[in-house]
């Protein structure tokens, strides 16, 4: 399941949403992307995130399409917020959920890999003297994603 | 056609949307790029390193030229930066 | 840190705890292991873990040092339980938390591979008809475990 | 000494754990093993196929023969099915 929303969300919540009383499931995988307050050396204060409706939640479905074509999965999800957030506010969750821990792991991994390169969204800083700046894209991130191709 | 722009590229050209009727001589991808830079200097600019810009065409993402007959929705935007 | 305990735990709960408003948090990845009903085909009811007091904190300290001079980790938690479960229980949960996220991905992925092949832990299954079956040794995890080394 | 036995092996020996006075010729772990195995049909059967046990002296995992001067603890178990 995709979900793109404003409002924060609770990982644990979403973990035990997703896998309560599903017997058929031995791992769960979780990642929590989070604001945080050094990003390539200066203070952040605030982060705004903007997105493309319409676009991103197809974007996110095709490639949970992809990591449920790769993988054995039992469940999976990705929620991705936009607009503004503070200091140490969740951004993205992806669960995987599956009967063996390997693919729950590759496959989280994979989607971050893939939603950081494909997801329409951008970022945009706020330091402590109202400056802001647009967060480059990384290199890092571009061979991480190419990893699986 | 609507013409959509997102992040540092809708704050440079100071417009999120706009809706054009596509001038005759605009047949492809190119020849729209090329009449958006012929807009005005602020365009130029904004256009000048499409190393540094993406285009999804309708939704999916286009690197290569293409027609644009029948599309409803083009976007411009710099690399993606979520996750 | 490592903890050892009969009680049962929640992946949630343990998340928020570890990283709540530390800001220097971007990334933070769990891995839950749940009792699954099927183990190499048989219907399974529930799980006891035998473990070996003293050095299984042992051996999972020195398993949480080890991730912790391989990857740039702000938090680590590994929490294992021994005893009796029921089908759905939580058996095991390793939360990593790091700037990066390459780090808690690889770091969690490890923890849990090297605690499969190190941590003497022992797990005996019962079914429906009150069968026993000591659980065997599995090549896969001795394949995953060796892939670190 | 205290000798600890684990899993299937400590079901199989219907026995947990033992406190043993070393006898004079067992002077390393490969004494100890030959020495278990001599007490009883269900010992000798137990240790007889040393590939699916796993020793820990002091609660330190060994795969070589060792000396058990000062030894305080010895535990056999079956290859570890945790996680």
């Amino acid at each position: 399941m995709v979900i793109v929303q404003e409002a924060t969300f609770d990982t644990g919540t979403e973990i035990k949403h997703l896998t309560d009383r599903n017997t058929q499931i031995g791992a769960v995988v979780s990642f929590t992307g989070l604001v945080r307050d050094f990003n390539d050396g200066s203070a952040i204060q605030s982060l705004t995130l903007e997105h493309y409706p319409g676009m991103t939640e197809k974007e996110l479905e095709k490639i949970e399409t992809q990591a449920l074509e790769r993988w054995d999965l039992t469940e999976s999800l990705i929620i991705h917020r936009y607009g503004k957030m503070d200091l140490g506010d969740p951004i993205v969750l992806v669960i995987t959920a599956s009967a063996h821990r390997k693919d729950a792991f590759e496959a989280a991994a994979f989607l971050m890999d893939w939603l950081k390169t494909k997801a329409p969204f951008w970022k945009l800083e706020e330091n402590a003297s109202g400056n802001q700046n647009w967060v480059s894209e990384r290199s890092s991130d571009i061979d991480a994603a190419e990893e699986w191709e | 056609m609507k013409i959509l722009y997102f992040a540092w590229l809708r704050a440079q050209l100071g417009m999120a949307e706009e809706t054009i009727s596509l001038p005759e001589d605009v047949n492809n991808l190119h020849d729209l790029i090329d009449w958006l830079r012929a807009r005005s200097d602020v365009f130029y600019a904004a256009f000048s390193d499409m190393d540094v810009i993406r285009i999804a065409v309708d939704q999916e993402y286009v690197t290569e030229n293409v027609p644009l007959k029948g599309v409803r929705e083009i976007a411009f935007f710099p690399p993606v930066t979520g996750g």
